[in-house]
């Protein structure tokens, strides 16, 4: 789960860390009395809170002039524009699809107008099972980037997930991250913020970038971001509050709420399929016979363990609530349930649902004969239900049927 | 032969009077594995009963007394995710030998306490958490998959290992082999989250070394460094004949594909890497699911 | 430190722990007020806080009837007349000496007559170099003669530091211990609490005894003890602030804020060393000249590293506020300061001090000719001032001269 | 020979820029110990200046910069208890191979968890907390004893190692030795702490292989049971004369006696069950501290 750059620097600041003043707006009469409070006789930075990144060389649809989600603001006058423009017209940015996001939180930042930028996360490193403080001085810029092309700008601590960070840990590493004396306190305690937070509230991803020293010294938390465990999140209510829906997929959040596992995509075939690595499989089976012919999957979707009426209801209109959808391949595989109930399932959902689009089924494992007799039985009602032999003709099938 | 589990194997199940635990210890009985007791604390002295089987076994309130009483050595773990990690160092500490957690949704610093805890226990094994489990097709099965899809190897017959980070995938991948006449050794699912019990190498390891394992089948997904670190591993120590499928080829980066451990990020646990290490270390790739089987048979092949 | 047990049972309780419910009183008054509060149609107990143990078998010195530091009172007249007494007669108990700790404050609890006690404590295992949860189906007994007669009935789990006490542990000591899975949850309640709040405030000792089942079936802490890491109170104000220093020995806490580790004892040779091995070894050597006739040390002090002249006044002013007090013997190995320095210390605060008994000094070290000429310079003004010219001599010189 | 340290060993102060730390790292050079930098926070890049001796040595910001510039295998640690714990796991993490923490008053949990710490990293050694350090009479003194007491052995003489839980007493005891002409090997101050980084019996194997040491001097006190542990070892495994003295024959239970580690609690802990447990082991036991040389001197003649 995701929370915008302003709830992830409170957490940190509320574990010590040092962060900029901001207040969080949602109008852009709030953000003009921001200004009074935070411009300081000098300006105020207006950010648009939105879960995607690359807010700051993003830009704002439809809007005339070259204006991103982060701007510099000198009068109270550009703030209050700025903040109107934001606040309505969606933001595009490299992470967020060509539409962009509407925004409809802002916050107001004091000027801390960064000299030095570094970066710091705490990531769990799967190969040694433990969480990872990762750093750089080679901060504000792609982390990827610099990960790929000079790997040795990126230093690495493993910590034990039981003590945390240790203190000279931290201490080390704002050394050699070229921190001054001066600066060295405060880059550590930002540090063991960081990997406090991480630890303490299930983070999976817990990332300051920039950590910035400004131009009048302090070193500060200038933009922050967190990702924390979807399955601690019952032993967290006040992360869990944090959540903020209208960042998400509509459907994908529709999809939780039904325990569907659904991520949106951008090709033309549904797909329902029981358990995660067979949903993955097939997307794969429908991109390897379809690609020549431009076709690959909308959705990657694991309705779970077993297929029930209701399960299979929404989940067929979750699918089809997406326009692009031109045909929708049903992969399941019954193991312990009979292929029979599922069969049953499929065609009472698609009486409920109604089929717009070809539906190609195919079912395995147990009883799988009745099924496809069940299946064949129900052709007159459900023109569209195609029951496939194997899966490989199931994708081919689908793949054919939606052009 | 096999791996890990079989006909002696001694088995309890944790979380016994749950739902799932208890539905599947029963399909575990009917399939003929050893359950000797359950646990569930506050519920220590009742008698469960299976549904179909009809299969009675005691109830314990703790590990430690189930392992006392019964002997077992196995422990099937279905305790829901807020108590999961704890019920898998309770039986490492109780003795447990070997525990396989089905247990999907624990979260990711608790499992990775609970592996650290392991460590400091010599000779415990976690498989999973959040597999299907593990079978020995016609010995012993201690988990979720069916099993009716798998084919026992004969007394001289030799058999297919399977490595899996999959459920019904791996139920798809033994369909296959079954119904090309490929009988299995051992089905090890090893779980779909961050931190697992037991990896790819450790499996290859014991199943290069079990006589009975003719060829392995490693069945991957996106995330992580696993499978490049198998393929490294496969080039260096194994000799038997080895296929692989990879699936996630067309799962966006950042986004988790059900399975906790199934997320490109940081521009790692691409699928397309995964397939160049395994294919660089002679492992025969299967191009689609639906040819897991024949890419066993054509890695068979090729060996001889 | 050592707290009383109303705060250690409130620390408890703020870590989930189940306490019966109490009101501290410092008045008769507040007495019979909390009776209406807690008496419940039943009664209440009056329990003394000092922080010595065995209150229950002790006796309230003068009073004529017997009457220990904790009673159960039927009536609110009863409860106001037993907490009249204990507020005017000190208690004395097997660990208060013969005159008895005044009592100033009391506890009110409600009823919780226990039906099976049971000993719960957390200790740090030296050996092991991990906290230890340690626990016996006999509890409410003395715990040190369970651990002698029959060690087989306690139960010892060690666990890290780090992790503190796991959930399981917890669970399998509460089963072990023959709880009903009724009791089961609130006793691993209790357990886990009383890690938690040994390792989150460094105790050095946490103990609940008894945990009792109670008559009505209630699992409660029916009393508790802890003992904090001294070294460690700079990190914990809030345990810091429950210091009673009202319960300590008097010239112990004048010793402590003098910066000097000083215990008072039963003998009659007061001791002023540096270093605490020395000091020990010193009341040691005393002892074993003395003991035949009858003569031993009256106090451990160790002046640490150095001896200031200022250390030495504090030091002589302590020992020698005890009547006991017939000699005093000096036993200072002057290591890298100057022997010298050390008898000038002396001298002066001989001077400033005045000597009412024989001081024998024994110095070692660096320039100790020096400091013998020193010494021997001073003998006019302080004619009670010996120097001995080694440690056998000087035991022997102090135990002959204090008779 | 000796061990732990001689005049080969390079050493590091944590804490140079304190008032101890720098009178003590001044007086270590003056005795001719050989050291290469210090470390204080903050204060990286300084030089600092010993009052005495006048030498002058580099300053640096982390053990781990040290260690890298100069090479440094040892540290004396002058660091405040507060952070002293953190500065011990520093080092060691920095690999300095030889850690001699003087500083008194660290929690007794701190220590518990640096101590698992250093577990995990191979070869390093701590001495202390809470003791006045390591001297090899002539070579290499890190710690606050006084040097000019202790005799260094002569080219061909063998020496008394000395194992010691106090300060004082230990100055107090080679005072002895040296008056009686018996020489020193090496003298550790492991420390008054309840827990210390290397034990009696570590030190006792050490002396038992070093071929210089003739013969060991055992100084414990009250508190926990590590002296029966060492009678038993020794019993065991030492063949060299030992002569010991316990401090605290008349100390009360259940009051900390100035080290945090001399306490009887829980009815263990004892002057006379150590003292019994010594003699069995057929030690030479000192009847009172002013007989600490004799009991070396007996223990020596015994064995002859």
């Amino acid at each position: 789960m995701k929370v915008h750059e302003y709830q992830a620097k409170e957490l940190l600041a509320a574990a010590g860390a040092n962060i900029p003043r901001h207040i969080v707006c949602k109008t852009p009469d709030e953000v003009a009395a921001a200004f009074d409070q935070l411009a300081n006789g000098s300006g105020v930075m207006v950010k648009a809170q939105i879960h995607a990144g690359g807010r700051g060389a993003g830009q704002l649809v439809g809007y005339p002039d070259k204006l991103g989600g982060v701007k510099f603001c000198a009068t109270r006058d550009k703030a209050r524009a700025v903040a109107e423009a934001m606040l309505h017209h969606p933001l595009k940015t490299l992470q967020t699809g060509p539409h962009g996001q509407p925004v409809r939180t802002l916050i107001v930042q004091a000027d801390a107008e960064p000299e030095q930028e570094f970066y710091v996360a705490v990531v769990f490193d799967r190969s040694l099972g433990v969480p990872l403080l990762m750093a750089s001085a080679a901060g504000g810029m792609d982390i990827e980037k610099v990960a790929h092309e000079s790997p040795e700008k990126i230093l690495k601590v493993p910590f034990s997930p039981e003590t945390g960070l240790l203190p000279f840990q931290a201490r080390r590493m704002a050394y050699e991250l070229g921190f001054t004396p001066d600066q060295a306190g405060p880059a550590e305690k930002i540090m063991l913020a960081l990997a406090k937070v991480y630890l303490e509230k299930d983070a999976t991803l817990a990332e300051v970038n920039p950590l910035a020293v400004t131009k009048k010294g302090e070193v500060v938390v200038l933009d922050a971001k967190f990702d924390f465990d979807d399955n601690a999140l019952f032993r967290h209510p006040d992360i869990a509050a944090l959540r903020d829906e209208g960042e998400e997929n509509p459907a994908e959040v529709r999809a939780a709420k039904a325990h569907l596992n659904f991520i949106q995509l951008d090709g033309t075939i549904g797909c329902l399929v029981n358990g995660a690595g067979l949903a993955m499989a097939t997307m794969d089976i429908i991109n390897y016979h379809g690609k020549t012919k431009g076709v690959g999957p909308a959705n990657f979707l694991d309705v779970g363990g077993s297929v029930t009426p209701q399960g299979a209801v929404e989940a067929f209109r979750i699918i089809l609530s997406d326009p692009k959808v031109k045909g929708i391949l049903v992969n399941v595989f019954g193991g312990i349930a009979s292929c029979a109930t599922i069969a049953e399932a499929l065609v009472k959902a698609g009486k409920e649902v109604g089929f717009r689009v070809p539906v190609v089924v195919r079912l395995e494992g147990n009883e799988v004969e009745k099924a496809r007799a069940i299946l064949a039985a129900a052709a007159t009602d459900l023109p569209t239900l195609k029951s496939a032999p194997d899966l490989t003709s199931a994708a081919k099938m689908v793949v054919e049927l939606s052009q | 032969m096999s791996i890990l589990v079989d006909r002696s194997t001694r088995v309890i199940c944790q979380g016994i009077t749950g739902g799932a635990g208890s539905f599947h210890t029963d399909q575990c009985l009917i399939y003929g594995t050893q359950f000797v007791g359950g646990v569930t604390p506050k519920k220590g002295g009742m008698m469960w009963k299976g549904e179909k089987s009809g299969r009675e076994l005691p109830v314990f309130n703790t590990v430690a007394e189930a392992v006392r009483v019964t002997g077992a050595t196995a422990s099937m773990v279905f305790v829901p995710p807020a108590g999961a990690a704890d019920a898998i160092m309770e039986a490492a500490d109780a003795g447990i030998q070997l525990i396989v957690a089905i247990t999907e949704g624990i979260p990711v610093l608790d499992m990775a306490k609970a592996k650290r805890f392991l460590k400091t226990i010599p000779g415990v094994r976690l498989i999973g958490p959040n597999c299907p489990g593990v079978i020995t097709p016609g010995q012993c099965k201690i988990g979720i998959m069916p099993g009716p899809i798998h084919k026992p190897c004969g007394p001289n017959e030799r058999g297919v290992g399977v490595i899996s980070r999959s459920g019904t995938l791996t139920y798809e991948a033994v369909f296959q082999l079954t119904a090309l006449g490929l009988p299995q050794t051992t089905c090890v699912g090893i779980g779909g989250d961050p931190v697992i019990g037991t990896t790819q190498i450790e499996l290859l390891e014991l199943f290069e070394s079990d006589p009975q394992t003719e060829a392995i089948l490693l069945i991957g997904e996106i995330g992580g460094t696993a499978e490049e670190q198998a393929a490294e591993y496969v080039a260096k120590h194994v000799k038997k004949p080895v296929a692989a499928f990879i699936a996630g080829q067309t799962a966006p980066p950042g986004k988790r594909m059900g399975h906790a451990g199934a997320i490109i990020s940081g521009g790692s646990g691409k699928a397309e890497d995964k397939i160049a290490a395994l294919q660089k270390a002679g492992i025969e790739v299967a191009p689609t699911p639906a040819d897991m089987g024949t890419a066993v048979q054509k890695a068979l092949a090729k060996k001889k």
